[in-house]
């Protein structure tokens, strides 16, 4: 069954068109990921998804369910979440109290305790880091501290926009490898991702995003084969 | 965004005419008291011009730099005050006695610059603040000089050659326009120099100002200098204009109007320096039978403003051409070689 | 002869320029209705020289930018005859040179600077002159108190500033009077503990405000929580209903000397003040009454004067002795106006003549 | 002596030290890249290169020059120029004037010339505009000069902030990680004109996780960790490094 | 006599200390410096004394009075100052707005009230108690107690629970609080009021005090409360606290010092002085930027 199903989404910013008729689905336990290049529409389409930028027409459908203009913390609540584009951590709060605002639908205090440590697992650097403000972590603790943040409220569907951006190598395989742990455990991802082989090696299928269409979808071995993906989005080396 | 094209025709139209429509400006302004204009009318307009003096002024630090003063009566009523003083008391002629004038209320925003200098927003709001109401404190406890609450009377007019200037004899009103017109052009010479660039860049992204090599602290001293002395001639004038002031000419609500004018008129224009204190001088005269609900509207106005133009009526991204020198142009017709574009 | 003539048909007309909105429209809207009602009485007796009298109200929100305007504006119509305002000395006397170059009759009911009827011969004050009233303050302390450490809380305006001079000046040079002490304090801060604090220190056993009933009101209130035994006294602006309602029991006891008292058994008292009360619901303030006689004195001017040619209206003015409720009223040479008067003190919640409780 | 040399610098935040000990050398004319973890100080260092913050002891010395404890400004003019990790533009100005505002300490009028409009003024600001024109062309903005910079997307951000820290006339640039949000053909093409600059005669001292970038760019890599100095040497030598493999590039490959 | 100007000066600053913790509220969530608190204030005096004139009796009154100056507090909100935040307005448009919303109200006021002076009910009946020397009335140790006791009841909101983790998130990013699930609508809604009704409360309190009402009282004592938020570190309730208690003894000192009149303005000279030591005031924390 789909959990979440876009239909001929369009959204604006004022006169700019950004998405111009966008269809696409994620099913359950899948993972999708979207690629295009800079000013596609990609981050307007989670902010459509999520609530917030209001698009022109069009229907997003969540567990069958039309969520299309329901507030933000609606649909969290229903069990999308979201990692946002240039971390959007909340800088004057502590990395914990960051996590507790990601908790915020939750009401059972061991269950965010549970969840809190289970962060503080993946996430080492956090650990060490409770009590700093997060305004004054690096870049890339910042992105550590989104992610974790985003999976504290227990998604059916998590949304990451650029998770990798500003992390160490290291990192960035570790976030992939953690992608894929966190889909085994029956969360379902949409995955933007700018590093388009790892995107394109990790999802079930994908879909290339251009000028706010997509134009391109399919399984991710059929993408990957594509000459014009890759001509466009893999790049020469490697 | 909504207006985009219309704007940009009428910007492009004018920009194309500047020099024919300056000049019947111009000529509209000098003409104008011979229209056959009641004292009263005479009066308004004069003000208008007081007030458009003190938006540019204003404008400078608030416009052109990002610091919101809420106390520009303060550099208002020190300009007023030293001119009037010095006229009444030494029988100084108004253009020195406006010229020290200047110096006073340039070394005060110096004053007031240093203090502010690691303030930022609010904080810096509510220090001008303060700086308005201790300067009226002053006015009205310092009374061997101010002469305390009862205010300076019988200033003298400005006058040259013997003949004093007068609202009858339109003297008034043409050295406003003087007055007015050097403001004007030094603005314009400011905003079009590597100063207001400085300025709005710190306005913009402090760090990335200071980055370019830009000495921030100094630069914002030097907006709260100049800001401070075109709002204090504005003030010797509006002395010699009234011939009487006191304390209750220099309130908060003064203040208050004159970041409106910058604010409705767009701030870091020019152009909107002149509309918005043509706005909101000519509006309470037109409300005065709405009695008691001129507040209320005037609050409406304010409200509904912020809330549709935040911008200001005349403020807008200019859509005309950055004027490129030609012999660069034909160089950058040959586009770039090397240098990573995208397809 | 004056170089605007207005018509001789249509109606008179009298400017009315005050505060209408604002901190202060209380005033403004109290004084424009007492004048209309000195000129309701003439136009149900036929108006004057045969026409009928109508008030042009304005709205100077109590600012001196504002009353310059509209002095321009007033000066503009020739119909006009003479202008009562403004409210603030300091308004009144950025408006007064327009007027008088004008030759447009200036009255002002609540002016109390002592140059502003000096600014020239078309401007006149129908308003008690302070010193005046502080002589019969010295009386009370000195005669009927026997009271002789005072202090002054005065507010901080040019009125307050020159009354309080005056009375520094007065009680520092009476032999048999102490001045212990003289606190300005600013309009619009409500809390006077600070110096009354100083005030009470320095032993003072009667405290003058000099303000109106919105200072004394209070003042009398915070002095009275921590010493009952003070003596508060007043000035004639003081004298408002609203002294009573805000003052409560504190206001008890306060003493005042006024020109105009409104329980007065006088029929032209009593006329205004019932008309006054009904519209208004409240009595009628001093300054109120002052308004109402400065429109009379005017209109009298005019119809004694035959015709409404400026300079010779001016003359008529400098020489008329009019009997108003304000008692009799004359102009001296500056144009200040001389009166006589009764001493007020407040006993339970009403004001009675001084004279009625202590028997002199 | 190096081009830029800095020597056992220190920087403490509370009780964290960001930057400890910290020696590092960038010859004229090579592009130098400091990599490691994600907080291991690599923007601190920036910030204490350009007078951002004070180090707590250490010194740095540019073209003979010692600079630590300079004001931002005097660093600029001495020819040291940065990019911000997370961009910092002037967002309400346009294109051009970005780069304007870069050529502020290279305008030598002063400010009495702008109110009078004297030749001077007229002719280095025409210099000056026409300068900042040929620069965006360089960089291949120049369709792009009469936009407001909150306008351009991202990429296009990054190129502006490169060409108004040229601007400065700055013969060191940092560039703290300029491909970061980048797809692989656009960090390819960045790459390209980093070298460009490079044969322009410009020292460019770079942080950068993109390794593509990182390892086909670099005459000469630092490595840092927890604020020190973990390894050092040429790209090959860098790759080969197991300190630097476990400790920032990963391991293994990921199993996908 | 310095004893008892110091226990003055503190009964003055307590007053100032009511207010500034209101606008330290909203400032503190929205960013927002909120002109029209002085208004509001009024609005709250204003109404307990028109329920009084309606025999609602005092206790009703004072309850109706903080409730309905609470959903003021929301209306003005969501009439003016919602729009700005979805545009994403810049602070200066609040400003101007919130000066405007203060002109509104204050002459709304003054056309139903008119501008003259009332006399407000006394809470009860107050006495003066003598300590060391000095005389305090009980109304001023009343107003001691609730301000300690609505800066805990704030503090303790703010710092410890949900909802104030919620205020705290909003506060840096309405978006992102709201895409964490935070009901960003209400949460503002629900500060709004309680900057209402902490106008409310102090104004009646203050009131009690003085036992005088107009439409304009807000407006000086606004501005000195200001000054006191500000002091003490806008944002911060115990900063507004000891803010509104520094500026109160000041002007006591100065009082007796150098004459009343001189008393208005030490608010803000102890304001530049301070500010020029501390910029962000004695209890703020220099506000972090990571470059
Ligand atoms: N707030 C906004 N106002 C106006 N235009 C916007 C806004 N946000 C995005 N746009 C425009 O909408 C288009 C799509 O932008 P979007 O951010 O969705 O792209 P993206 O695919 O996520 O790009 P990137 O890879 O840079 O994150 C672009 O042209 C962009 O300039
Ligand atoms: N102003 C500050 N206050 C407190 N800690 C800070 C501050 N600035 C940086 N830090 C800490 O210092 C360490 C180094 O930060 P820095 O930004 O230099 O890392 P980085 O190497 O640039 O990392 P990234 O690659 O993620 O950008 C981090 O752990 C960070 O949390
Ligand atoms: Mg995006
Ligand atoms: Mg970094």
């Amino acid at each position: 069954m789909s959990l979440l199903k876009v239909v001929d989404l369009h959204t604006s910013y004022g006169k700019i068109k950004a998405l111009r008729g966008i269809s696409l689905e994620v099913n359950e336990g899948e993972i999708i990921s979207l690629i295009g290049s800079n000013g596609a529409g990609k981050s307007t389409l989670l902010g459509s998804i999520t609530g917030i930028v209001s698009p022109a027409s069009g229907k997003v459908l969540f567990e069958g369910k039309d969520i299309t203009n329901n507030r933000p913390n609606e649909i969290v609540r229903k069990g999308i979440s979201i990692s946002l584009e240039g971390r959007g951590i909340l800088p004057r709060l502590t990395v914990e109290e960051n996590l507790r605002v990601g908790a915020y639908s939750i009401s059972n205090k061991n269950e965010i305790k549970a969840a809190m440590e289970e962060m503080y697992q993946m996430f080492p650097r956090l650990a060490q880091r409770k009590k700093q403000l997060a305004g004054t972590m690096s870049g890339g603790e910042q992105q550590m501290l989104a992610i974790a943040r985003a999976l504290m409220s227990k998604p059916k569907l998590l949304l990451l926009d650029e998770p990798s951006l500003g992390l160490a190598p290291n990192l960035v395989k570790q976030i992939f490898q953690m992608i894929k742990d966190i889909n085994q455990k029956g969360i379902s991802i949409l995955l933007i991702e700018q590093n388009a082989t790892m995107a394109l090696r990790i999802a079930n299928r994908a879909y290339v995003l251009e000028n706010g269409i997509v134009k391109l979808s399919g399984t991710t071995e059929h993408l990957l084969n594509h000459s014009g993906v890759k001509k466009a989005y893999l790049g020469e080396v490697r | 965004m909504e207006h985009f094209t219309g704007k940009f025709n009428l910007e492009e139209l004018v920009y194309k005419y500047r020099y024919p429509l300056g000049a019947v400006f111009l000529l509209l302004l000098l003409g104008l008291p011979y229209l056959g204009l009641s004292q009263y009318v005479m009066r308004i307009i004069i003000m208008i011009g007081i007030y458009t003096m003190l938006a540019l002024g204003l404008n400078i630090l608030t416009g052109y730099t990002g610091l919101v003063s809420l106390g520009h009566s303060g550099f208002f009523a020190i300009g007023a005050y030293v001119t009037a003083i010095l006229m009444l008391k030494l029988q100084i002629h108004f253009i020195p006695a406006a010229f020290i004038a200047m110096i006073i209320t340039g070394i005060c925003g110096l004053l007031l610059g240093l203090p502010t200098l690691r303030l930022t927003g609010t904080y810096l709001s509510i220090v001008t603040l303060g700086f308005a109401e201790i300067v009226k404190m002053i006015i009205m406890n310092w009374e061997p000089v101010t002469n305390g609450t009862l205010g300076l009377r019988n200033i003298p007019r400005p006058s040259f050659f013997g003949i004093d200037l007068t609202l009858a004899n339109h003297g008034m009103y043409y050295f406003m326009l003087i007055l007015l017109f050097l403001i004007t052009f030094l603005c314009i010479a400011i905003k079009k120099s590597k100063l207001g660039r400085a300025l709005h860049a710190i306005k913009e992204n402090e760090l990335a100002a200071s980055m370019m090599g830009i000495y921030t602290a100094r630069y914002k001293i030097l907006a709260f200098i100049l800001s401070a002395v075109i709002t204090g001639l504005a003030g010797g004038y509006y002395a010699t204009l009234v011939s009487y002031i006191d304390h209750n000419s220099f309130t908060f609500d003064v203040s208050i109007l004159i970041l409106s004018i910058v604010i409705l008129g767009g701030m870091g224009t020019i152009r909107g320096m002149f509309f918005g204190s043509i706005l909101l001088i000519v509006f309470p005269e037109i409300a005065r039978p709405l009695m008691e609900w001129r507040f209320v509207v005037y609050g409406l106005v304010l409200i509904f403003m912020m809330r549709f133009r935040p911008q200001g009526l005349l403020g807008w991204r200019t859509t005309l051409p950055f004027q490129v020198p030609v012999n660069a142009q034909e160089r950058q017709k040959r586009s770039g070689k090397h240098g990573i574009s995208r397809s | 002869a004056s170089t605007k003539e207005s018509s001789q048909d249509g109606p008179l007309k009298i400017a009315v320029a005050f505060p209408m909105t604002g901190d202060n429209a209380e005033y403004g809207k109290s004084f424009l209705l007492a004048a209309q009602i000195k000129v309701d009485e003439w136009n149900e007796n036929g108006g004057v020289l045969g026409r009928e009298v109508e008030l042009v109200s304005y709205d100077d929100k109590n600012s001196g930018d504002e009353a310059a305007s509209i002095a321009q504006k007033i000066v503009s119509d020739p119909e006009i005859i003479g202008v009562l305002g403004h409210f603030a000395s300091g308004v009144s006397m950025v408006a007064a040179p327009t007027y008088n170059e004008n030759k447009y009759i200036e009255i002002s009911n609540t002016a109390s600077h002592p140059d502003y009827s000096s600014i020239g011969d078309y401007i006149f004050r129908n308003n008690s002159v302070i010193s005046s009233e502080f002589g019969v303050i010295e009386d009370v302390l000195v005669n009927d108190l026997k009271l002789s450490k005072v202090g002054v809380v005065a507010i901080k305006t040019d009125w307050g500033t020159t009354a309080g001079d005056i009375a520094a000046d007065i009680f520092g040079n009476n032999p048999s009077l102490t001045l212990v002490g003289r606190e300005d304090v600013l309009e619009g801060s409500d809390d006077y503990s600070l110096a009354i604090a100083k005030l009470k220190e320095a032993g003072a056993e009667a405290v003058i405000g000099v303000g109106m009933y919105s200072l004394l009101a209070p003042l009398a209130k915070q002095y009275k929580a921590v010493d009952p035994e003070i003596q508060v006294i007043g000035l004639s602006n003081a004298y408002a209903q609203q002294l009573i309602e805000l003052g409560g029991e504190a206001a008890e006891g306060i003493i005042f000397p006024v020109s105009f008292y409104a329980d007065s058994t006088d029929p032209a008292v009593r006329k205004f003040v019932d008309t006054y009360t009904e519209e208004f619901g409240s009595e009628p303030s001093a300054l109120a009454a002052q308004a109402y006689d400065s429109i009379g004195i005017l209109l009298e001017a005019v119809k004694q004067n035959g015709s409404t040619d400026r300079e010779s209206l001016r003359d008529t003015l400098n020489a008329i002795s009019y009997p108003g409720i304000t008692g009799e009223t004359q102009f001296d040479e500056i144009g200040d106006a001389s009166k006589e008067y009764t001493k007020l003190v407040v006993k339970d919640g009403k004001f009675i003549r001084f004279s009625d409780v202590s028997g002199k | 002596m190096a081009f830029l040399e800095v020597k056992n610098i220190s920087i403490q935040f509370g009780g964290l030290t960001a930057v400890d000990g910290l020696d590092f050398k960038v010859e004229e004319g090579q592009v130098v890249s400091i990599i490691g973890p994600n907080g291991a100080g690599k923007t601190t260092i920036f910030n204490i290169l350009t007078g951002i913050y004070q180090p707590g002891e250490g010194e740095i010395y540019f073209q003979g020059q010692q600079i630590n404890g300079l004001a931002p400004q005097k660093i600029v003019s001495s020819g040291i120029a940065r990019t911000f990790q997370n961009i910092r533009l002037f967002p309400d100005m346009r294109v051009i004037e970005n780069v304007l505002v870069g050529t502020h300490i290279q305008t030598r009028y002063r400010l009495v010339d702008g109110f009078l409009r004297i030749r001077r003024f007229r002719q280095e600001e025409s210099e000056k505009i026409q300068f900042a024109a040929k620069l965006l062309d360089e960089v291949g903005l120049s369709s792009r000069l009469n936009d407001y910079a909150d306008n351009l997307p991202y990429g296009e951000q990054r190129k502006l902030e490169i060409a108004r820290a040229i601007a400065t006339g700055a013969k060191l640039l940092l560039l703290d990680e300029p491909a970061a949000g980048m797809n692989p053909k656009e960090s390819e093409e960045l790459r390209q004109f980093i070298l460009d600059l490079k044969k322009q005669g410009y020292t460019i001292l770079l942080i950068e996780h993109d390794m593509n970038v990182v390892m086909n760019l670099s005459d000469y890599i630092y490595v840092v960790d927890y604020g020190k100095k973990i390894a050092e040497g040429l790209p090959q030598e860098i790759q080969g490094n197991k300190q630097v493999a476990t400790a920032y590039l990963g391991e293994s490959e990921v199993d996908l | 006599m310095i004893l008892q100007q110091a226990f003055n000066g503190l009964a003055l600053g307590m007053a100032y200390a009511l207010i500034a913790v209101g606008y330290s509220l909203v400032f503190g969530i929205l960013r927002l410096v909120n002109f029209s608190h002085g208004s509001v204030y009024a609005f709250g005096a204003h109404m307990v004394i028109l329920f009084v004139s309606y025999h609602f009796g005092l206790a009703p009154a004072i309850i109706l009075g903080v409730v309905l100056t609470g959903l003021l507090g929301i209306l003005i909100d969501k009439m003016a100052l919602s729009p700005l935040r979805k545009k994403n307005s810049p602070g200066i448009s609040s400003l101007i707005t919130t000066i405007g919303i203060s002109y509104i109200i204050q002459n709304l006021l003054m056309m139903a009230f008119g501008s003259e002076k009332k006399t407000f009910p006394e809470l009860f009946p107050s006495k003066m108690i003598t300590i060391a020397g000095a005389q305090v009335s009980s109304m001023q140790i009343v107003m001691f107690i609730a301000s300690v006791i609505l800066l805990l009841v704030l503090t303790l909101l703010v710092k410890f629970t949900k909802i104030g983790l919620a205020m705290r998130s909003v506060e840096q990013s309405e978006k992102i609080a709201s895409l964490m699930g935070i009901n960003t609508n209400f949460i503002i809604a629900f500060t709004f009021f309680l900057g209402g009704a902490s106008a409310a409360i102090a104004s009646i309190l203050i009131s009690g005090y003085y036992q005088i009402v107009y439409p304009t009282m807000g407006f000086v004592v606004g501005l000195k409360a200001f000054a006191a938020a500000v002091l003490g570190g806008i944002g911060l309730f115990h900063g507004s606290i000891v803010g509104g208690l520094v500026i109160g003894v000041a002007e006591a000192i100065a009082a007796s010092l150098f004459g009343s009149a001189y008393r208005d303005s030490v608010a803000f000279i102890i304001l530049i002085l301070v500010l020029v030591i501390r910029p962000a005031g004695l209890f703020g924390k220099k506000g972090i930027e990571k470059v």
